[in-house]
């Protein structure tokens, strides 16, 4: 059941990623990653992570995507003209990302690491990924990252306004 | 549902409360029109206080936040650093362009956002607060460096960043990801416990010789090298540095470097101590090769600010040197450099902006020329710092490089040693054109007066006149002749007196104690 | 007194002299200079006289007197004081130097009267003879270098003295530098002698070396050679005579002092001083002696074609001096020294009666040109013939006793020194030849225009201003004597140097005629006195048959010269078409310039070519250049990577992450 | 004490620069000829025997053990004597004839002199390094900002080359110096003490690279061949006064460096590579001088003769005993005494020719025989005639290059020859020869022949008692070259 | 299911993504396939916190989340401000600094 669930998910979401790469036009490309969010939600949703995968699907999938609709809708979907400026990179580049992932791939089965040859379920326990325990982790532990976190938020706020925002500049700007 | 709150030691955590207050009133200072021009004295008053709790902190030693936060020499030294050159860059923005036109309180809430995550940054002691610090130097920096909105190259340089930055930000977290998942701990002094295995040798080994752990450190590298401009994870440095605003572009180039080499010292020599002969030869042909490329980089530049950014990249080399070697004194020589660098890349910045103010935002060396003569005040702390940066004595610089070289031969590190003596060799031909233009070549031809005539000069920027911003006396402004003028004095006092700067950096040097030598 | 402060005392008046005239030549009118130098050299030979008595006071075994000022320097035992030592040769010396300058000295007071540079060239001269008198009365060997290298000076800024021709000053230069190889070979020496026998003092050498070597050990052996590189240098033997010739560029009594009667004979001293080393090495003296009649035969040869006035008796010079060196050579040092002293008398005379000769013939030196002047110039005439007997030797004149007494020796000593006799006999009739071609070709016959203007107006022909080597034609400032020059023979100066010189050149041989007074051999005898030939020489019969066989041969060269150059006037120029390569290798020189450019010269200035056009250029400016440029293009290739293309970067980027992960993966296996 | 020497250049060249700008060259005059009055007290009461004296030890960075040890001793004292004297005349033949930006000038100059004497009297070895590294950049202003284009070169790039080319090996020295005392300390207290690095000595395996290291800065600020490529283009654009004591005093650094640094520290690689530092003294001496006599322009004709004469000097060094030692150390003093008149009397010429290139030049003697004698004497002791203190110095180099290498001191020697025709050479085609048309030949002023003549008189006396400079550094001599030649030892 | 195949997963989501920043030119396309990127590593930090049956990886991820948006932010702003500059949103055109 668990790997059935996994390749639908994992399916889904190469399908979703590889849209985003491949669609011509900004605007099916961000649909594809609201595609490919949702599938991965599901595989966190396998890894116990009910609350992230939640959480995934309200701020990403509900929230981010809008902007970036807002945004590819405002700047137009402009198709990127089919020949490429630098063909060595169309060439390089992904022949270098293969190596990559070959490596990673290498690495991760090459791992004398036992644990990873599990699926990890003899450690979890009761309330694993719920919010209770994350909220309580946040709050505890991570006080600090989270209130970086909503800092962080705060800052990139102001850079939006700054940036996009501001009549006065954009006057100026013209 | 109950809370254990963390303990949480207020004093030690002062100066990110202070700070964070700053950043908070700033925003709110933004939102109304007519307080904004408080908005620099307000960022200078923060960074005082923030600046006044670290050295109340001086000799904290302990864990904050239940192990969140790390709060010791290291931090405050490098914190204070940060603190510096944020300071200075608050005073170099006063009339500049990026400022005017974003208002004045949001840009230095940014900047105040960029220094809060370095402070935190430099006591980070988990993977969390490590990110999330990183991030909040980062991003606040990306959007001040396309500040200048009217300039194209600023947004080029905007997105450039951003883009690239996440890119590393990206490859950084999987690397994080996979220390996270082969030493199954997030704290740093548990991480290292946790590739210490239970101890029995066959343990150590086969997590610290585990692909997957070295796959992870080789991401997180990347992602380090990529903040301080390492070789060859260094692209972006010339062209952020040449497009972002100079205020902007001061405070990146020295302040990231000291907040990202506080956790590549934390992360390395605390959590990754246990396989430092995994990573030191790795970090060491890094090192080389960006002292080679930046300088060589550096060699033909016409640009003031393209220069000093790949002399940024070679200098990050030798920085990187000061964690190679895994000794306490590499740390303390570290610090010091880096402290010294302060200095002198802020005298240079400093001096660059009076002069790019003066002049109508030409940066070329060529620019430069005749300077000695008419501008001994701008001249003097550029000649000075250039000097300090090709490590002539009696220099902060000489000493900086004296003491790495100490600190890597006492290590056995020598051929790193002597090639930080060739890339310094190379790196003279281009710090010296620099004085050969103040000093010894003939006023340039089209060389500005005091009392300049903007209208008569062409658009000196791609893609808009900053006229508006020309300012024919900003070689007597002191908030820019003023840190020029202290960073030289900086650099030369602390070249024929380093003691206290030796000192100081000891104080880091000696925070890591427990792990190293 | 004793003879050492005497010694200090012969050494002070020249320099003061120099020093006082140098100084002072804006303040004091040109009499007063001359007067001072000649003043100050005849004190030095008036305290050579008192050294003299002080040194015959003294009984015959303690006639040697060693004297230090200071420490000159000391290093690690290499001690070299500032010290002199005086013994019947030094004195000997100084007596021969200070008499026959002072003689100079007033020859010149008259001839460079009109002379632009008059307190120069005085000041010039009382400095060679301050150095020529510290060379002889050097007491160690570091000291006599400094002497040596002294004399050198005052030759080449004498030689180069009418500075504005390049011709004297490339004289000036070849002869310093050639002198300076001569230096190098006695610091070597210096230096050897130190290793070996670890003192540069004379008296504790002598004594020492017996002791320390045997007979033609290579490092006594080697020492010597090197004395005899800086003696050949100095003395202008072969092959180090080159210059001598040239340096006749100088002025007329330069030549006569410096180039005939003092400096060159350094060498011969040299030897004689040092005798016992080169006993301890006789291979060594005989290349002395050797070369010396290389010398004397060469020289004798190209003496008879060259037709430059000057020249002829710089030759001469040559090989009278090549006798001398066989006399030190073969163990004859009294008769070497008394050659020496006898040579400067009449190659001194010799030159003054020439100079007065070049003066009247408005500086041209071409015996070609010359005619007549036994009528227009009688006393130089007599004074002419009187050193020209001399040096050929003729009976009774003091050549004939001193050089005759050197081939006796030679003869004496048997096996190959008899050949060196042989060559010296011919060296001799070569000598009467050449020498009586300059009175037979100058003195009789129709007065050339110059001889006839001199007779007819009373006083010389005022040419040009001109270069004598080259005919080029100079401003008046420079080696021209002035359009007021009227002195010809007639300045009581000239006179009275000539006049005593020829008076000593006449009798100066009966100080030390075989079997009878002997006066110069007794008074050496104190400094010879550990030679191994003190007690072995001629018997005075044997002298006297050498004296004979001298005399005649002096007769018939006199008679052959009378032959060719009077009576069948054309047999020269036939013999000289005859045997055109001879001639052409004696006209050159034996082509001695030629080998030396050939094989020292062009190969040191093509070595500086290459230096500077290939070695300097490619390989040390292409060295730099080269880096450089590896570093410059390693910059290009930095910028051409650095596009501006964000994906480039990020590819860069990849890559690296690609790379750094292959490394670790090969760690991890 | 000897702070009061180092420092008292700089706080004068200070003044000078901020006083009003007619005072300068007053001030900097008076600072030079107070460093000289001091350097003579100290000299007064200097002790030949006594080994390490004035001895000034101030715990400078105790963090890096880097200690301001000042110490006067045989070795320095006369170098000390010389450059404390050398500065005099540049300083007032500068203020004769007047400079642009005076202030700026005097305090570099001033600054070079603080560098120098600095170097001279460091015993600490990071010290050494620091004012070795620090002396080159007074003198690149001085060169760039004050120099001179010529042809295809300008001032900023000659000097820009020199900079570089001195900096690799003071750079590499640094590594050299670090390493040094760090293998010595050997785990225990780093020091840099001089006296204290001696005593402990060094593995010989770590002396063989090391010692290149520090060959490497001294070769390369002497210059030797092949490391001169910055000499040419760097002479050419100096000015004169600058260039004298530059050419005079920095390049004797280098020498020193071997004396006090290489000889003493590192005795086993010092006779390993006894044979490879005779032989590039060698190449030096032979290359310098046939290079000198293809030159025509006088300030590389000085050049090159410099060259030839610091391979003299290297050689003597090599040589390995206190006769070579001595030699070599006497032959600094006489080599710096003598270059200091010969570049003003080049920068006399130049004024009365309008040029530096003897072609075209001749017959200035005519009117002005003082002048001539003067550089008369100057070439002479240039040429180290037998009697000039050179000679002496030459002398005892090859003395003690006879008692190591015969055949090394045999071809020295002809050092001595190519000096007599380059030397002669120039003064002859400056003094003598036709004096062409348009100019001017003129007598040595009043002002200028009491600026160059003291110095010419110094090597007269010495010419006359070579003996004082001996006496008071052959001990030090002896004790530098006994630690590194085993037989000496023995 | 074992680990590992959730890593194989997030390393390929990971290239998948580099390789969008690689080849594509549109700034706001970029930006998504960073977002690919960064999911990549929250899924590789899931699947560990899930081996190690510790939620620390899952706070983690919580805290990319919001990184991840505000760099989106950040990054649009940026696109915005150049579009109403008229500049071409082509990365490739962005080409003034270089060298």
């Amino acid at each position: 059941m668990t790997e059935v669930a996994f390749f639908v998910g994992a399916i889904g979401a190469i399908g979703g990623a590889i849209a985003v790469v491949a669609m011509r036009n900004p605007f099916y490309s961000v649909l594809a990653l609201v595609v490919h969010l949702v599938f991965l939600a599901g595989i966190f949703l396998l890894l116990r992570a009910q609350f992230i995968a939640a959480a995934q699907i309200v701020v990403y999938a509900g929230a981010v995507m809008v902007i970036y609709v807002f945004v590819a809708a405002y700047v137009g979907g402009i198709e990127e003209p089919m020949f490429d400026s630098s063909p060595m990179l169309r060439i390089v580049g992904p022949i270098l990302a293969v190596a990559l992932f070959v490596e990673i791939s290498i690495a991760v089965l090459g791992s004398s690491l036992t644990a990873l040859g599990t699926d990890g379920s003899d450690k979890i326990q009761g309330g694993f990924g719920t919010p209770e325990a994350i909220g309580k982790l946040m709050l505890e532990d991570f006080l600090i990252a989270f209130e970086a976190a909503s800092l962080l938020l705060l800052v990139a706020a102001v850079a939006a306004i700054i940036l996009a925002g501001r009549k006065k500049a954009q006057k100026e700007a013209a | 549902m109950t809370f254990d709150s963390p303990s949480i030691d207020y004093a030690a955590l002062s100066p990110i409360i202070a700070l964070t207050a700053g950043l908070v009133v700033l925003v709110l200072v933004a939102v109304f029109d007519s307080i904004k021009r408080f908005g620099s004295p307000i960022a200078l008053l923060t960074l005082a206080v923030t600046a006044g709790c670290l050295i109340w902190q001086w000799d904290t030693n302990t864990d904050l936040v239940a192990g969140s936060l790390h709060f010791d020499g290291i931090t405050v030294t490098l914190s204070l650093l940060c603190v510096v050159s944020a300071a200075v860059a608050v005073l170099l923005s006063i009339g500049d362009p990026a400022e005017k036109q974003t208002g004045r309180s949001d840009y230095l809430a940014l900047l105040m956002g960029s220094v809060l995550g370095m402070v935190m940054l430099t006591q980070a002691n988990n993977i969390i607060t490590f990110f999330v610090a990183l991030e909040l130097l980062s991003i606040p920096l990306y959007a001040l460096c396309a500040t200048n909105l009217r300039k194209r190259d600023s947004l080029e340089s905007g997105l450039k960043y951003l883009i690239i930055g996440s890119v590393g930000s990206a490859t950084l977290l999987y690397g994080l990801a996979l220390i996270y998942g082969t030493s199954g701990a997030m704290e740093f002094p548990q991480i290292a416990a946790g590739y210490l295995g239970d101890g029995t040798p066959d343990s150590i080994n086969k997590l610290v010789g585990d692909p997957l752990t070295l796959v992870g450190i080789g991401m997180v590298t990347v992602g380090l090298a990529f903040k301080v401009s390492i070789a060859p994870f260094h692209q972006w440095t010339p062209d952020v540095y040449q497009g972002a605003p100079t205020p902007i572009t001061a405070f990146m180039a020295v302040a990231t470097k000291a907040a990202v080499f506080a956790i590549f010292i934390r992360f390395f020599l605390v959590a990754l101590i246990g396989m430092v002969d995994g990573w030191d030869v790795m970090l060491a042909a890094l090192a080389a090769f960006s002292m080679v490329v930046g300088n060589v980089g550096a060699l033909a530049q016409t640009s003031l600010k393209r220069m000093l950014g790949y002399s940024g990249i070679a200098q990050a080399g030798y920085m990187l040197c000061g964690v190679i070697v895994a000794t306490q004194d590499g740390i303390s020589a570290l610090v010091f450099y880096l402290a010294a660098y302060v200095a002198m890349n802020l005298a240079a910045f400093a001096v660059l902006v009076a002069h790019e103010r003066r002049t109508g935002f030409s940066d070329d060396i060529s620019s430069l020329r005749g300077l000695g003569r008419s501008k001994p005040l701008l001249a003097w702390p550029l000649t000075i710092a250039m000097l300090a940066l090709a490590g002539l004595p009696p220099t902060a610089g000489f000493i900086g490089k004296l003491y790495l070289i100490e600190a890597l031969v006492d290590a056995d590190w020598t051929w790193l040693g002597v090639m930080i003596a060739i890339g310094t060799m190379i790196s003279l031909v281009y710090y010296l054109r620099v004085v050969a233009a103040v000093w010894m070549s003939p006023e340039a031809e089209a060389s500005p007066t005091d009392e300049i005539d903007t209208s008569g000069l062409p658009p000196a920027v791609a893609g808009g006149s900053a006229g508006d911003f020309t300012d024919g006396q900003a070689h007597r402004r002191w908030y820019l002749v003023l840190p020029a003028v202290i960073g030289a004095a900086a650099t030369i006092f602390f070249g024929v007196v380093p003691q206290p700067l030796v000192e100081f950096a000891q104080q880091a040097g000696n925070a890591l104690s427990a792990y190293i030598s | 007194m004793s003879a050492a402060t005497w010694g200090w005392l012969v050494l002070l008046f020249p320099l003061l002299g120099s020093l006082l005239i140098g100084f002072s030549f804006r303040k004091i009118p040109p009499k007063v200079a001359g007067a001072v130098g000649i003043g100050a050299i005849f004190l030095a030979f008036l305290c050579g006289i008192g050294a003299l008595i002080a040194v015959q006071g003294e009984p015959s075994e303690s006639r040697h007197v060693a004297s230090s000022l200071w420490e000159y320097a000391s290093v690690g035992g290499f001690t070299i004081d500032l010290g002199i030592y005086v013994d019947p040769l030094s004195v000997f010396m100084v007596l021969v130097i200070t008499g026959v300058s002072t003689l100079i000295h007033v020859y010149s007071y008259s001839y460079m009267q009109s002379d632009e540079g008059y307190h120069r060239f005085f000041s010039y001269l009382n400095f060679f003879v301050f150095s020529m008198l510290l060379l002889v009365l050097a007491g160690n060997f570091a000291l006599l270098i400094v002497g040596w290298a002294f004399v050198g000076f005052a030759s080449y800024a004498l030689i180069s003295y009418w500075y504005r021709r390049e011709t004297a000053t490339k004289a000036g230069m070849k002869a310093f530098v050639i002198n300076v190889i001569g230096d190098i070979g006695l610091v070597l020496a210096a230096i050897l002698i130190f290793r070996e026998l670890g003192v540069v003092d004379y008296a504790a050498v002598f004594e020492k070396a017996p002791e320390v070597f045997s007979t033609n050990q290579w490092e006594v052996v080697a020492i010597c050679l090197l004395l005899l590189v800086g003696a050949f240098a100095k003395s202008a033997q072969m092959p180090f005579h080159t210059w001598l010739a040239d340096a006749m560029e100088g002025p007329t009594p330069v030549s006569a002092l410096i180039h005939a009667a003092t400096m060159v004979t350094a060498g011969v001293y040299l030897v004689a001083r040092a005798h016992p080393l080169f006993e301890l090495a006789p291979t060594a003296a005989d290349l002395a002696a050797w070369v010396g009649v290389g010398t004397l035969l060469v020289a004798g040869t190209i003496a008879i074609v060259v037709t430059d006035l000057k020249r002829i008796i710089a030759f001469s010079t040559m090989s009278q001096i090549g006798y001398m060196f066989v006399a030190v050579g073969i163990g004859a040092y009294s008769a070497g020294m008394f050659h020496l002293m006898t040579h400067a008398f009449f190659k001194a005379l010799l030159f003054m009666a020439a100079g007065s000769i070049i003066s009247a013939m408005a500086n041209r030196q071409n015996i070609d040109h010359m005619k007549g002047f036994g009528k227009a110039m009688p006393f130089t005439a007599v004074m002419l013939i009187i050193g020209a007997l001399a040096l050929s030797g003729f009976p009774g004149t003091s050549g004939w006793f001193s050089k005759d007494e050197i081939i006796d020796f030679a003869s004496f000593r048997g096996g190959m020194y008899e050949v060196m006799a042989v060559g010296m006999l011919i060296g001799a009739f070569l000598t009467a030849i050449y020498s009586f071609r300059i009175i037979f070709r100058i003195l009789p016959g129709k007065p050339c225009d110059e001889a006839q203007y001199l007779i007819d107006n009373g006083h010389v022909v005022h040419g040009e201003p001109g270069n004598p080597a080259t005919g080029e034609l100079e401003d008046t400032e420079v080696g021209y004597p002035g359009e007021e020059h009227h002195i010809a023979e007639q300045a009581p100066g000239m006179k009275i140097g000539m006049a005593v010189l020829g008076f000593l050149a006449l009798v100066g041989g009966l100080l030390q005629i075989p079997g009878v007074d002997e006066v110069i051999t007794k008074f050496l005898e104190p400094s010879f006195e550990d030679s191994i030939f003190v007690n072995s020489h001629p018997t005075v019969a044997e002298a006297w048959t050498g004296l004979g066989s001298g005399a005649l041969i002096s007769i018939v060269g006199i008679f052959t010269a009378w032959l060719l150059y009077v009576k069948k006037p054309g047999i020269p120029s036939r013999l000289e078409q005859r045997l055109q390569p001879v001639h052409s290798l004696l006209v050159n020189k034996w082509y001695f310039d030629e080998i030396i450019d050939f094989l020292i010269v062009n190969p040191v200035k093509a070595f500086g070519r290459f230096s500077n056009e290939i070695f300097e250029r490619y390989v040390i400016n292409g060295l730099t250049s080269g880096t450089v440029g590896v570093i410059r293009s390693a910059g290009g290739a930095v910028r051409d990577l650095q596009s501006g293309m964000l994906r480039g970067y990020a590819v860069l980027m990849l890559f690296g992450v690609v790379g750094l992960l292959l490394y670790f993966l090969i760690r991890s296996i | 004490m000897l702070s009061l020497i180092i420092w008292i250049p700089l706080v004068a060249g200070l003044i000078a620069a901020m006083a009003p700008q007619r005072f300068a060259a007053w001030i900097a005059g008076s600072g030079a000829v107070a460093t000289l009055a001091l350097v003579v007290v100290v000299l007064i009461g200097f002790d030949p025997g006594g080994g390490m004296q004035y001895v000034t030890d101030v715990t400078w960075i105790p963090g890096l053990g880097v200690d301001y040890n000042l110490g006067i001793d045989g070795l320095s004292i006369f170098l000390v004597l010389l450059t404390a004297v050398a500065w005099v005349p540049a300083i007032a033949f500068t203020a004769s004839r007047g400079t642009e930006r005076p202030g700026l000038y005097f305090l570099m100059l001033l600054a070079g002199e603080t560098a120098t004497l600095g170097a001279f009297l460091s015993q600490d070895l990071l010290l050494f390094v620091l004012f070795f590294d620090l002396m080159i950049v007074p003198f690149y202003f001085l060169f760039g900002i004050f120099g001179n284009d010529r042809e295809g070169v300008t001032a900023s790039s000659a000097t820009l080359k020199m900079i570089v080319f001195t900096l690799i090996g003071s750079l590499l020295m640094l590594v050299g110096a670090i390493a040094l005392a760090v293998i010595s300390a050997d785990g225990g207290a780093l020091t840099f003490n001089m006296a204290e690095l001696t005593a402990r000595g060094l593995p010989s395996g770590s002396q063989n690279w090391i010692f290149w290291l520090f060959a490497a800065a001294f070769l390369v600020k002497m210059p030797a061949f092949p490391l001169h490529g910055w000499m040419p283009d760097a002479y050419r654009a100096a000015p004169l006064p600058a260039l004298a004591v530059f050419s005079a005093v920095l390049s004797k650094v280098g020498a020193y460096g071997f004396l006090r640094v290489v000889l003493p520290m590192m005795p086993d690689a010092t006779e390993l590579f006894q044979t490879t530092m005779l032989i590039l003294g060698l190449a030096s001496i032979i290359y310098g001088s046939v290079m000198a006599f293809t030159k025509t322009d006088l300030r590389l004709i000085l050049g090159f003769s410099s060259i030839a004469q610091l391979g003299f000097i290297t050689a003597g060094i090599f040589a390995l005993n206190t006769s070579g030692g001595e030699g070599a150390l006497l032959q600094m003093i006489n080599h710096g005494v003598i270059v200091v008149p010969a570049f003003l009397i080049v920068a006399l010429i130049a004024e009365r020719f309008g040029s530096e290139d003897i072609q075209g030049m001749g017959g200035l003697a005519k009117k002005a025989p003082v002048f001539a004698v003067v550089f008369l004497i100057v070439t002479m002791a240039t040429l180290a005639i037998p009697g000039s203190p050179n000679f002496i110095g030459e002398f005892f180099i090859v003395n003690g290059l006879f008692q190591t290498n015969v055949a090394i001191a045999i071809i020295a020697t002809s050092g001595m020859a190519f000096s007599a025709f380059y030397a002669l050479r120039m003064y002859q085609r400056t003094m003598h020869n036709p004096l062409p048309d348009g100019a001017d030949s003129r007598e040595i002023s009043v002002r200028d022949g009491l600026v160059i003549v003291p110095m010419v008189l110094i090597t007269v006396v010495l010419a006359f008692c070579p003996q004082l400079i001996i006496h008071g550094s052959e001990p030090a001599v002896d004790t530098v070259v006994a630690l590194s030649n085993v037989e000496a030892a023995k | 299911m074992d680990i590992e195949w959730y890593l194989v997963l997030s390393a390929l989501l990971f290239t998948i993504g580099f390789t969008g920043v690689l080849i594509r030119r549109n700034p706001v396309v970029i930006l998504l396939c960073l977002e690919l990127m960064l999911s990549a590593g929250a899924l590789a930090m899931l699947a560990f916190s899930r081996m190690l049956g510790d939620q620390d990886g899952q706070v983690m991820v919580l805290i990319v989340l919001v990184v991840a948006a505000c760099e989106v932010v950040v990054g649009l702003g940026i696109v915005v401000a150049m579009f109403r500059r008229r500049l071409p949103l082509d990365v490739d055109d962005m080409k003034e600094l270089k060298g």
